[in-house]
């Protein structure tokens, strides 16, 4: 074995992130780690990595305990990794993170030359086009990943851990990401994969690993599992996956109430564009990485605002100049970013569901205290938010949880048009079809919604509408029968599609 | 003639009165004043007298902040043959390297009030409790030193406690009220000293908030002659100052117009009086006398 | 790289300009006496801001270091009264105490996960109230090597003198540079102070890093506390009240963020010069009374930062 | 927050104001001695909560500061500002509450600059600040002409050294303006919106948060609370000290903060908790001065206590020495209990 644990024990306040878990990896498999929001997947490897302290259990590496007291011992043993949410610093450059802890040097100063030149070797073959002199925050999540990945892939000598690194790339990126997996394991690497997408764990992994509530559930051989089984290990029981019925596509087009933007865009981030939006609508935007969809949602939203254009609904004119105009017109937004644009991590799960009907009623008017409750208690419960009570801070809680959080959020507001950035990015397989089901329920009571999804799948099963974004232009939009994994592929890449934008 | 003047700063009445009197003088002899505030710091009178140097005045006045560190920069003001005149404090310094000192001897004014005090007891026990300045600045160190040497020879006066009042009225009103407290309420208490007359107007006000008289259950005697501490004389409440004229200026400008005219060496240190100021000296009069000279 | 210089270059830009205005004003801004005694005369200054550099670009802040200063001066002074030790013994025990009084700080900002700001707090309490323990007087030094070191000095064209003091801070501006932006342990600053959990993650030995950065801080604030003590001859533990504030400002109108994680070492060089232009054009004008001097003071310092915002946001956006 | 909850809040304050008094007693056994004297209270405990008003005013403010994670140094030379200014309109013959209304104004505006430079400029707090903690007292001295501008005004001196039922005014006015901005910010959603910007500006932003009006006002409040306690400084000594009024109180108030266990990296907050640090540091002041030692050592003794307190309710330290439950229950509820310190 290459890397196992005994018994390994984590508590948190409140809750047994891991009760007495053994896992075990093998040189040259690739193993995943399956599991619900919360199941403690991420805490596994945290433990494994020295960046937690374990309660109690072992850890051995080829049958050897260790005990790596940080993240550096880790990495030092030939262990890399790459987090939940990219934990790379946006400070610095792109060549800089790559090769932060082993830059080369000579006489003992670092040679920026021979750091870009390391930084560019360990970027190939990802097929990113980055200036790496640039710093990091100038590039989007998805770039920032791959960083992530091809430096913990260069750091990892005998282990690689990937917690959830497909979350924010494309169909493109993911194929060569597994092509560098393919790659490693054939060289005998162990590798740990993480992912909620179960198309991809079946690709990839050899062997799989569930856990639910701390506790290990089960271990197997990849091929002899099939889904509907490992969805009902992780959930505990199955998961009733009737498909959402859309019977309301074409007719929701002839009711008067609508918000109809013109021309509206900003220079340097998004081209003007026009858009209606029918009550109980929803929209899906599909693009490319970078294509200008979370900008076209932040000019929506008045986040960014617009320097050009109008927007207008059945009462007149809409002030969109910032978020609080937009919210006061009934628009909601959850970004794509929840750890930086979402959640407030140190209030309560109850306060940051009240929050924004809390901004919009201004400070004067609070929300009395027993009406805070009840509101999360609400939402806690139909959205099934995985926490021990509404006090808990939202930033101890699963990414897939705060994106819950968000998401009462915004409907605590009743808003009638919501705007939805990557909504079920690191959710898990539940949750995902909860969302999606939310999603049905809140257009049936006629709000109007804005999916952003990189996933078309998805895209396809919510949205009457699909509006694709190349090069930060909507090039087209697809309604009804038109709406088709092909069709949307077929414009994301045709230079020249009909142009409604 | 363009002459340069490194003030302090401006951390008390007195010295805001230094600086006008200078000012008033300077224009009084149509000289062309460059004054720079240092804040307090002695960095920044370097760095001012550099400045001078590098402008080429024909003259500088200063008042050291601290006694040492001064023989580099006076040095290379004696190598440009600038003149340059200490106002109101000492420096360590060789004395080649400045022109003159005009000030008073700080210790001479401790001693002064110690003197007085020795006398106003005539021999009676005497608790007193002293109201030090900033704590390391040479005014505190010799005014306290002063103090001690002039109560020396009587047994029956002792310091009982003695804080830092910073010079500043707050404080010294703090800090008297704590030796209130601590000492039975001031009933033990005979005698206040004050290296200032603001922690001494301070201290007043604690004593009559504590139902005490100030000038009679606690006798005060303080330093520098500000014109509020006359006001405390005529009313009753304060015993005796000694005076620190601001005046420094006048005596400055003498010496190196003299100088500058015809090469004339003025005397190495040329000293204020320090008078002593009593109830008795019509203290409203000397108010008056005062109060517009920009305390 | 070049975006991320931009502070840099608009910092420069604006002493530049600033200087021109001066030089405009009074011709005798550009001798080389001026120039000379901007570097002398914030040699201190300059020295200090490249360990304050360090410190705000790791996300802290040192508010020591002004005690820590006036606490080597007065401890040099009274050891060389004291001892007959050589004063370069002096200098080195000296800079071993700052030293390891910074990597405490370091230590238990780091071990007790307390704010460097409480900290630093304690430790500037502590460190004059130690100087003031020492001697509450000040204590001149007469030592031949302070003479030697004082009349170091290259007499430039005009009579400017390039002194010593000022080449000590020019070379540890220039050892300040090649560690912040050469060495592994310049990048891992970087790191502390784009965030102090993912630079964990990423493998950054950030108890380590965090002692050694404030021992730096205090080591050069011990450096400064010599040159300052050879720049006035004594020891005096009232000296340099609220340096830490100046060294501060320096450091952020030299273009460095006081949020961590970007700021160039050189941009602080620029930054000290630009105060003590300030502190020199005032002395120049000589008119400002105590009062005014501060407002102007207050008020360059607010122009200063105003036209660096501007200048960032019209490059960015164009 | 529930009685129970704020008092599990302030222990470790509460723990540490009861151990330095008791420290203080030990020099000083006549500590607890509080008689009516002179129709008011006199006594140890009475000087240090008079003594303690300015701090503890501005520590009202630079908490919801702090709390927005931003920091306000320049309230000492505001309250220069504003004890020269109501002098100044004493000395005019406008009277007391012309005087009382232009000082308040006037620290309202220094508090609009302020939040103006942060809130719309973007500067950070600290340099922002900075800026008027330099010029203020430029400003201050302006108003004063240099001078100590003393005033003939019982009415208002009544403010700095006055008695209401024995209670000196000053300790009435940090107690009241306490209650005051508690209720302001508890009752309303203030102090909910406040954390949230202080936690994630950026979030709350997009979650229809006024941040800038809020920064705006948050530093107002700052203003205003030094504004008091530049009153009151100068109704104290009857006269406006433009040098010194307020010189490094911004530490102090940054430090009673801070041991009141508010985090400087901005989000909850206690102001009940941040008096009470006030509070701890002039016992701490007050009971050197009483000890008697010579004055060189004040510095020295302050900073070795206030390491000590630090140190003792650091949040690493209690789990090693076995305060482990209480450590998780604060980490569960950041809101609610933090640790005890000194047991
Ligand atoms: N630092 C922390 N403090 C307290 N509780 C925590 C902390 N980190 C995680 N938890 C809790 O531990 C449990 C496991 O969390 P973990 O992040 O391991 O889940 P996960 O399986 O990775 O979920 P996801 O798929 O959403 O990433 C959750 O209930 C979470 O709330
Ligand atoms: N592969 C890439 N190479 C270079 N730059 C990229 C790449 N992907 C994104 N970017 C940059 O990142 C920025 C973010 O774009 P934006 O967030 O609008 O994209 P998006 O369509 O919302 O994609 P997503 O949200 O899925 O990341 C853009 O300015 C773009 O230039
Ligand atoms: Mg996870
Ligand atoms: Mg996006």
């Amino acid at each position: 074995m290459l890397l196992s644990t005994r018994n390994l024990t984590k508590t948190f306040p409140g809750t047994k992130a891991l009760d007495s878990v053994d896992f075990d990896l093998k040189a040259g498999e690739v193993h995943s780690l399956l599991g619900e929001n919360g199941a403690g997947k991420s805490t596994l490897i945290k433990c494994l990595t020295g960046a937690y302290r374990r309660d109690s259990g072992d850890i051995l590496f080829e049958g050897e305990p260790i005990s790596p007291q940080s993240t550096l011992e880790a990495q030092e043993i030939g262990i890399g990794t790459v987090y939940q949410e990219v934990n790379l610093l946006p400070n610095l450059t792109v060549a800089e993170n790559l090769t932060l802890g082993h830059q080369p040097r000579r006489f003992g100063m670092i040679s920026p030359r021979a750091m870009q030149a390391q930084a560019e070797e360990m970027l190939a073959g990802y097929g990113v086009d980055v200036d790496v002199r640039r710093s990091l925050d100038t590039y989007s999540v998805a770039v920032q990943q791959i960083v992530a990945i091809a430096r913990a892939v260069h750091l990892s000598g005998r282990v690689l851990i990937l917690d959830e690194p497909t979350a924010s790339l494309d169909s493109r990126e993911v194929r060569m990401l597994f092509d560098v997996i393919g790659d490693l394991r054939k060289r005998g690497l162990g590798i740990i994969f993480i992912s909620h997408f179960l198309d991809q764990v079946f690709e990839i992994s050899d062997t799989l690993t569930v856990l639910r509530n701390g506790c290990h559930i089960a271990t197997r051989p990849a091929a002899e599992v099939d889904r509907m089984e490992l969805i009902t290990l992780m959930l505990g029981h199955e998961l009733d996956e009737e498909k959402p019925d859309r019977g309301l596509s074409s007719e929701v087009e002839g009711t008067g109430d609508a918000i109809r933007f013109k021309g509206i865009g900003r220079r340097g981030k998004i081209a003007p564009f026009d858009l209606t939006v029918h009550k109980g609508e929803v929209i899906g935007m599909a693009g490319l990485l970078g294509s200008g969809r979370t900008e076209s949602a932040e000019v929506l939203f008045g986040a960014t605002p617009a320097d050009s254009g109008t927007v207008e609904d059945a009462n007149g004119a809409v002030d969109l100049r910032n978020p609080r105009n937009a919210i006061a017109a009934g628009f909601a937004f959850a970004p794509e970013d929840r750890k930086t644009d979402g959640i407030i991590a140190e209030l309560s799960v109850r306060e940051n569901i009240i929050l924004a009907l809390q901004a919009r009623r201004g400070w004067a008017r609070p929300i009395p205290q027993a009406e805070q409750m009840r509101m999360a208690d609400e939402y806690i419960e139909r959205l099934d938010i995985r926490t021990p009570d509404a006090e808990k801070p939202v930033g101890l809680l699963s990414g897939g949880n705060q994106q819950k959080v968000i998401l009462a959020r915004w409907l605590a507001t009743n808003p009638r048009f919501l705007i939805l950035d990557e909504p079920t990015r690191g959710i898990d397989v539940g949750a995902h079809a909860e969302i999606l089901r939310l999603i049905e329920d809140v257009v049936a009571q006629g709000m109007s919604i804005l999916v952003i999804s990189s996933e078309l799948d998805e895209l396809i099963a919510v949205s009457h509408r699909v509006i694709v974004v190349r090069d930060r232009h909507h090039v087209s939009e697809l309604t009804g029968a038109d709406v088709t994994t092909e069709t949307i592929v077929r414009a994301i890449a045709a230079p020249d599609a009909e142009a409604v934008a | 003639q363009t002459i340069g003047f490194s003030q302090i700063g401006s951390e008390s009445g007195w010295r805001a009165a230094e600086t006008t009197v200078t000012q008033q003088e300077a224009e009084r002899r149509g000289i062309d004043l460059r004054f720079s505030d240092a804040q307090q710091r002695q960095e920044n009178q370097i760095a001012a007298i550099r400045s001078f140097i590098a402008q080429g005045v024909d003259g500088i006045l200063v008042a050291p902040v601290v006694a040492t560190g001064w023989d580099s920069v006076l040095e290379e003001a004696a190598e440009a043959e600038i003149p340059v005149v200490l106002l109101d404090r000492m420096v360590d310094s060789s004395p080649e390297l400045y022109l003159t000192a005009v000030g008073s001897d700080l210790v001479h004014e401790g001693r002064v009030a110690g003197e007085w005090l020795v006398e106003a007891v005539a021999g009676e026990e005497c608790r007193v409790v002293e109201l030090q300045g900033t704590t390391g600045s040479s005014p505190a160190i010799d005014r306290k030193q002063g103090f001690e040497e002039g109560i020396a020879s009587a047994d029956n006066i002792e310091i009982v406690r003695s804080q830092t009042g910073d010079f500043t009225r707050t404080r010294g009103k703090e800090v008297m009220e704590s030796f209130l407290q601590a000492e039975n309420g001031g009933a033990d208490i005979c005698a206040l000293y004050a290296h200032n007359d603001d922690m001494a107007v301070g201290a007043i006000q604690a004593i009559k908030e504590a139902g005490l008289k100030p000038g009679e259950d606690i006798l005060v005697v303080s330093i520098d002659a500000v014109p509020d501490i006359f006001q405390a004389l005529a009313a009753g409440e304060a015993n005796a100052t000694v005076e620190l004229t601001p005046n420094m200026a006048g005596p400055a400008f003498d010496a190196l117009e003299a100088y500058l005219a015809d090469g004339t060496m003025p005397e190495k240190f040329i000293q204020t009086e320090s008078k002593l100021y009593t109830q008795e000296d019509d203290p409203q009069a000397e108010y008056e006398a005062r109060k517009d000279l920009g305390y | 790289m070049t975006i991320r210089a931009l502070p840099l270059y608009a910092t420069i830009a604006i002493f530049l300009l600033a200087y021109l205005i001066c030089y405009i004003q009074f011709p005798a801004m550009l001798s080389t006496r001026v120039i000379g005694n901007l570097l002398t005369d914030n040699a201190y200054l300059g020295i200090v801001a490249v360990g304050m550099t360090v410190v705000i670009i790791s996300g802290g802040i040192d508010l020591s270091v002004g005690s820590v200063i006036a606490f080597s001066g007065v401890f040099i002074a009274v050891i060389l009264r004291e001892t007959a030790l050589h004063p370069l013994v002096v200098f080195a025990l000296l800079l071993a105490v700052t030293t390891v009084f910074g990597a405490a700080m370091g230590g238990m900002i780091h071990v007790l996960a307390m704010p460097p700001f409480i900290v630093t707090l304690a430790g500037m309490f502590l460190a004059r109230g130690a100087g003031y323990m020492l001697s509450i007087d000040s204590v001149p030094i007469d030592a031949a090597f302070y003479d030697t070191m004082q009349d170091a000095y290259y007499l430039m064209p005009g009579k400017g003198r390039l002194t010593l003091l000022g080449l000590i801070m020019l070379a540890s501006v220039a050892a300040g540079m090649i560690m912040l932006h050469r060495t592994r342990f310049g990048t891992n600053v970087y790191a502390l102070g784009g965030g102090e959990a993912t630079a964990r993650l990423m493998g950054v030995p950030v108890g380590r890093t965090t002692v050694a950065i404030y021992a730096f801080s205090g080591f050069m604030a011990g450096l400064s506390g010599i040159v300052f003590s050879v720049y006035t001859s004594a020891g005096y533990p009232l000296a340099t009240v609220g340096v830490e504030l100046n060294a501060i400002a320096a450091v952020v109108i030299g273009g460095t963020l006081l949020t961590g994680g970007s700021g160039y070492m050189f941009g602080t060089l620029i930054g000290v010069l630009t105060m003590g232009l300030i502190q020199t054009y005032i002395v120049f004008d000589g008119s400002l009374s105590s009062w005014w001097t501060k407002i102007v003071i207050g008020a360059l310092l607010l122009m200063f930062i105003l036209l660096q915002k501007g200048l960032l946001r019209l490059r960015v956006s164009a | 927050m529930t009685g129970a909850r704020v008092l599990r809040r302030v222990a470790p304050q509460l723990l540490t104001l009861g151990a330095v008094i008791l420290l203080v007693s030990v020099y000083f056994p006549d500590f607890y001695q509080i008689v009516y004297a002179n129709d008011r209270l006199v006594g140890i405990p009475i000087d240090v909560v008079k003594r303690g008003a300015p701090v503890a005013l501005l520590a009202i403010g630079m908490t919801l500061v702090i709390a927005t994670r931003g920091i306000d140094l320049s309230v000492g030379a505001v309250m220069a500002i504003c004890g020269a200014t109501a002098a100044w309109s004493i000395d005019q013959g406008f009277g007391l509450w012309a005087a009382l209304g232009l000082a308040g104004a006037a620290g309202l505006v220094c508090g609009l600059w302020n939040g103006i430079l942060v809130a719309f400029f973007g500067i950070q707090p600290i340099v922002a600040t900075l800026i008027l903690m330099v010029a203020g007292r430029g400003v201050a001295q302006l108003i004063t002409g240099g001078t100590i501008l003393t005033f003939d005004n019982e009415a208002f001196a009544f403010l700095g050294s006055g008695a209401v039922f024995g209670v000196p005014v000053p300790t009435l006015a940090w107690i009241l303006t306490g209650i005051l901005f508690g209720l302001l910010v508890r009752r309303t959603a203030l102090g909910l919106l406040i954390e949230s910007i202080g936690i994630n500006l950026r979030a709350s932003t997009l979650t229809g948060i006024n941040s800038r009006v809020l920064l705006l006002a948050v530093y107002m409040g700052s203003g205003f609370c030094a504004a008091l306690a530049g009153i009151i400084a100068t109704a104290d000594i009857r006269g406006a000290d433009a040098n010194n009024a307020g010189l490094w109180l911004e530490l102090d108030a940054i430090l009673a903060v801070v041991i009141g266990g508010n985090s400087l990296l901005g989000g909850r907050f206690s102001i009940l908790a941040s008096l009470l640090g006030a509070m701890i540091i002039q016992t701490i002041n007050t009971g050197i001065l009483l000890a008697g030692f010579p004055p060189e050592f004040n510095l020295v003794i302050k900073a070795v206590l206030v390491i000590i307190i630090l140190v003792l309710q650091s949040p690493r330290l209690l789990p090693r020495l076995g305060f482990i439950r209480l450590r998780r229950e604060r980490d569960e509820k950041p809101s609610g209990t933090p640790v005890e310190a000194g047991k």
